[in-house]
């Protein structure tokens, strides 16, 4: 990692770290706003970091989103903080100016006409905060996307297993305009997944930590249990799970910092993230399957009760595990790509990366 | 010769007529019983819906009719069982009792006991617990400190049981206590059965991850509990504990915890079962009926006076895999999140509460490392 | 086990525990044929146990021969018993005389016309040793077979990873007989999945018998491996897989002992074995993919030497996965019956196994 | 911070040439290679394949030139291996020159040692294998019984090394043995430079479970070697052989042994990739991706100087999970029975060989349970 990105991991760490302990994630839970964490973090600039100066950000990169994404994760920032990024990014790109405050995105279905959607938004993340909504509608041509207030959207709660609101909002009128973007029809998977990867990378570091810290601590049969065989070997298949899974998440990261906009989107593309993100949602995914698992292992029941803090992470992990895409949906897509490529192609798609 | 006894054993043609009568009754009872909840199968606690049970007699149904038992077969037993568990009907409140406590008072308890409490377990109004972990002693269940000493009127009961499931809604626990030193570890613990109405109990509901308050923490402050509590012997209770957990390791519900998801997972992927969803259904489905065939194998096995620890504890091992790897299966062929909301699909909301509940499968009843390390020596690994 | 079936099984197993060591293994593959053994197979009735008493046979089931073909697999006989057995079965229900001696067994594909196929009858087991070979060729209205005397053939000899013989036999005219059979059309790969799996079931046995005895003896760090905790959960887990197998195996041969004739071939008809015989091939085929490499990880490098008895099982279970179709071809065929089934009637169908 | 120093680099753009020079000379050398030798990738024996590697530098390409070195860099290096790798090169006669020992006499050779072995490796003339394991001695290689005892012309050794790959061709032994006392166990240990052809040595090949001659059994018996035969010093084997293992557990061996089958695969699923051969074949390629970045950035930390023993570890566990289970993923796609012999497709014969192989790879170089040890430990499991 270079020099600006440890001090931006430091920074961004010492914010949450210090913010948020499993009380206040309870809290969270139950529907509490932590306005002053939210204007600690909207006032330090890290929301549009990643923008172009002339959209108001300070022109770094999705690496540097990468960072700020899975602090996130390490510390289960209970903030629309990833989602705000993303909108903001989309609504950049299609040259809105980003409004300020926490935002959502949403996609919406075209109509059989293909120009209009429904006055609904599906799973909103945290639609009962949000200022305004990114809406993305993918047409034949490649995404169209709005800008829409929340003020005057009548709020159907939800939430995803992690009690994080994904909410549904009924537009008051049926009168959104829609722009047409050079983004490709599924950049709203395509940035989430990688954001989300980023955040599970940092939630699998978490959920390690607390489990290497917990085997240590916890004494059955005369000694900590960390130094019986089996969790050693338990934890050692987790340090794995979590070394990929970090590794996979960054390098879909510098894939899409670097990219040319131009090939944004198409997965075997030189030069287009999307092949990096898709094996991040795949690898991360995988080890958001198996790494909770080995985590509540090692933890026994404790682990399993509301107080102790190892669910804040594991829940997250299971509920963004789908979210953006299953990674066996986004394998599939590699899957064709490997497929379409050939065996004797396959190497050059690998170590074109 | 094969190591393990398991064999291809049917259920006798006599529980066909039973089955249909257990799927008859449970269309009609739960039928608008909804899918979310029967995520929930065996932690599911409805009182009511057990009185309709023992009202089929349904519950002890194994059990000397001087009890109130039927005096049925245990294979009959298992018929009514795995129906119930793959409708995902709510049989927690009675559940420890017709399946632990019962049995054991049986075994072990006295003619009082046993005269008192079955009938009542087999009419759906005695409820039962077992305190067994304390926050100190998981795996390592020999050295709980929980402590009874005598008194000139019974016994005087100190400590803490957690992970107590269903405590809350309990008139019994069934509790494992030191009633000589620590020293002796595996000596000096007896059973008792406690009536958790007793003054110096407290009760309290642990919240689980997903919300939900399925077990509870009972702290034992200077609780005086009466003489005849103890069940079997005094010193007895290691031996008595271990057998019993050994022949509870194979029954249906060691596969059957997910099973509410695979129907919902069947239906989801039915209008377009591409090759993927195919043989990853077919899979499932093969292990499904493998696991009943050796859990079957095992219920034959008791039945005929044999001991198959080494083929209970190898079910449940199995069996838990098996039902933890379930949730992932569904995940991985519909690309949909996992949600308890209202808003969920029956898929979404089973797969969000299965998915929560999964990793408990290999804790429960013993860690996966301490069972494996039992099926290890009944390997002859030494 | 019934008392017939455990007196069976002790018969066969003490044949062939006496004659089979790893010497006569390792002379088997260099192409010795033992010819006093397969004498002694043929003179007890073995082959011909589950034939009608018309056709030559002692009237016991498949459930009989489980028994013979999982002590074929436990010893790893080098001869074509479980073949012989099949193609008898196959000629029996056709109506030919079974002859004496070694069979094989085929599949063709028909001709364009339906009617005639090549001279060609690839991977017959033992192809250079038997007397005849069962050829069986599917066509729309079920099976046609055809009894086909191997004198006069050219072999090409060929051989599985086991190095058990799989011939290819040029036959010297293109004369074959067809006869119609009321078998249906994938017969052959039904009853030979379900006698592999037997053969699979008996050799996963074995190697968990040669796992704890070698962990019990061997030595490292001051103690047998087999105390240490990481092994034991290893073998643990290799215990469950040889149970599932052997139960697996087992139903499969009890439910085609049960059949009625009219229902066999159906998967998912009741008292069709097609489920129980998929639900074998599925689960056998997992543990011979996980079984082996826990031996061999518990084995070392001892058990990667030729000298070593380990593998004379280990490769006959990495070859028979794939005979008689992969445990993922029948997993699609049962999971296209769940399917069909839907999700209520899915417990039914399970329940009236 | 992260616990892991994986970064996100790639490899030099500079590298991109070098790499167009390697497949281009595989594409001629190799032309005519069958599929089924390149399954055997670096324990493929090709001494006129490794003449030709040596005439256009690559190997010891990062080592002085004064030593007949490249002075090129670690990840130009990188280039090269992986390259070979993915082709299934024959690369194994100087595989153990190049990757171990000279490294070793870099580190800890005289001067003589150096000048007179280094430039006959680079130029592929001088083979080497390592004498570790014994017959008692596997995961526990500190109970090794093989010694050195010190003689007036040198050094006479005594014991037996096994699993030594590539034995029967080679010209020397780096070997571990005991040089005092084995109550010490981890001191006393000593390296040396044995040349094969001394009197008193036997080497007999051990033919594996596939039928192949990869490794050997050497017999020392009462075996004269040169004073100068010792490496680094006396009693210091331990410390020099643990810190060789620690940094070469992540190579791009580490997850290409496999490599050959997946291009098989992919060729032999692309005409009908349905659902299950896309998401499948998807998976492997993100994680073949995910392990090159991760032993890519363990190359990066080495080129840097810094001690990556932990992530290196890492890759060797995760990277053999990988290997290891690609012949399985194959045989799931493709219903087709693994075949070594000439009639055989390439795809059967690819996986015939690598499936009898692929249990070899959580046991070379250390058992998975010892490495999964090293990995808690440095996790901060105590």
């Amino acid at each position: 990692m270079n020099e600006t990105r440890r001090l931006l991991d430091d920074t961004v760490t010492r914010l949450f770290a210090e913010s948020l302990d499993a009380e206040r994630l309870a809290a969270a839970e139950r529907g509490v706003w932590f306005e002053a964490l939210w204007n600690a973090v909207e006032s330090t600039g890290l929301l549009r970091a990643h923008l172009d100066e002339t959209a108001g950000g300070a022109g770094a990169s999705w690496h540097e989103a990468f960072v700020i994404a899975r602090a996130c994760g390490r510390h289960a920032v209970p903030l629309p903080v990833v989602e705000t990024m993303l909108a903001g990014y989309l609504a950049a790109r299609a040259g809105f100016e980003v409004p300020p405050g926490p935002l959502g995105v949403a996609v919406v279905a075209a109509d059989d006409a293909g120009a209009k959607a429904s006055r609904l938004l599906h799973r909103v993340p945290w639609g009962r905060r949000v200022s305004h909504v990114v809406a993305a509608m993918p047409v034949a041509a490649g995404l169209h996307l709005a800008l829409v207030p929340a003020a005057g959207a009548e709020v159907s709660r939800g939430h995803n297993v992690a009690r994080e609101p994904r909410d549904t909002l009924a537009l008051p009128a049926n009168d959104v305009r829609w722009r047409a973007t050079p983004l490709p029809a599924d950049a709203v998977s395509l940035y989430g997944a990688l954001l989300r990867s980023a955040q599970m990378a940092g939630a699998l570091e978490t959920i390690l930590e607390l489990s290497v810290g917990y085997a240590n601590d916890r004494v059955q049969f005369g000694r900590p249990i960390g130094q019986f065989q089996a969790i050693q070997q338990e934890l050692a298949r987790l340090a794995g799970l979590v070394a990929a899974a970090g590794t996979a998440a960054e390098c879909a990261a510098r894939a899409a910092s670097e990219a040319r906009a131009s090939a944004i989107g198409e997965v075997g593309a030189t030069g287009d993230p999307a092949f990096e993100i898709a094996c991040a949602k795949v690898v991360v995914g995988e080890a958001a399957e198996h790494g909770p698992r080995i985590a509540h292992q090692v933890h026994g029941a404790i682990g399993f009760t509301y107080e102790h803090r190892l669910h804040f992470f594991t829940r997250r992990l299971w509920a963004w595990r789908a979210e953006f895409g299953t990674p066996e949906t986004w394998a599939e897509r590699l899957g064709a790509v490997a497929l379409a490529a050939g065996g004797p192609r396959l190497w050059p798609l690998v170590t074109a990366r | 010769m094969s190591r393990f006894r398991f064999g291809a054993e049917r259920l006798p043609a006599a529980c066909a007529r039973l089955r249909e009568e257990v799927r008859a009754f449970l269309d009609e009872t739960l039928a608008d019983y909804p899918a979310q909840r029967r995520a929930y199968t065996w932690t599911g606690w409805d009182a009511a819906f057990t009185a309709k049970v023992a009202a089929r007699g349904w519950i002890g149904m194994t059990w000397p009719r001087r009890y109130g038992g039927g005096e049925r077969s245990a294979l009959e037993r298992y018929v009514v069982l795995e129906e119930m568990l793959a409708a995902g009907a709510p049989v927690a409140a009675h559940w420890i009792g017709d399946r632990q406590s019962g049995p054991l008072l049986l075994r072990y308890g006295t003619e009082t006991q046993r005269a008192a409490i079955l009938p009542r377990i087999c009419r759906g109004e005695a409820f039962f617990c077992i305190g067994m972990s304390e926050p100190d002693s998981g795996s390592d269940l020999a050295s709980i400190r929980t402590r009874a000493e005598r008194t000139e009127r019974g016994w005087r009961v100190t400590g803490t049981k957690v992970w107590t499931t269903g405590a809350q809604h309990c008139e019994y626990m069934i509790a494992l206590v030191r009633t000589a030193p620590s020293a002796q570890r595996h000596a000096g613990l007896s059973q008792f059965l406690i009536p958790l109405a007793s003054p110096g109990i407290t009760v309290r509901p642990i919240r689980d991850l997903a919300g939900n308050e399925h077990f509870c923490e009972v702290v034992f402050d200077d609780a005086e509990i009466p003489a005849d509590a103890l069940v079997g012997s005094e010193g007895n209770g290691w031996a008595q504990v271990m057998a019993e957990l050994a022949y509870e390791r194979s029954g249906p519900e060691r596969y059957l915890s997910c099973y509410p998801l695979l129907t919902q997972l069947v239906d989801a992927r039915r209008a377009d079962g591409d090759a993927r969803a195919r043989t990853a259904i077919g899979r499932q489905v093969a292990w499904l009926a493998t696991l009943r065939s050796m859990s079957i194998a095992v219920a034959h096995l008791l039945d005929a006076g044999e001991h198959p620890a080494l083929e209970a504890a190898v079910v449940k091992d199995v069996g838990a895999v098996f039902e933890q790897d379930l949730p992932g299966v569904a995940q991985s062929l519909v690309d949909l999140e996992p949600c308890t909301d209202p808003s969920g699909t029956p898929f979404a909301q089973v797969l969000g509460e299965l998915m929560q509940n999964a990793p408990s499968f290999s804790l429960r009843g013993g860690t996966r490392e301490i069972l494996r390390g039992i099926i290890a020596r009944g390997l002859g690994l030494r």
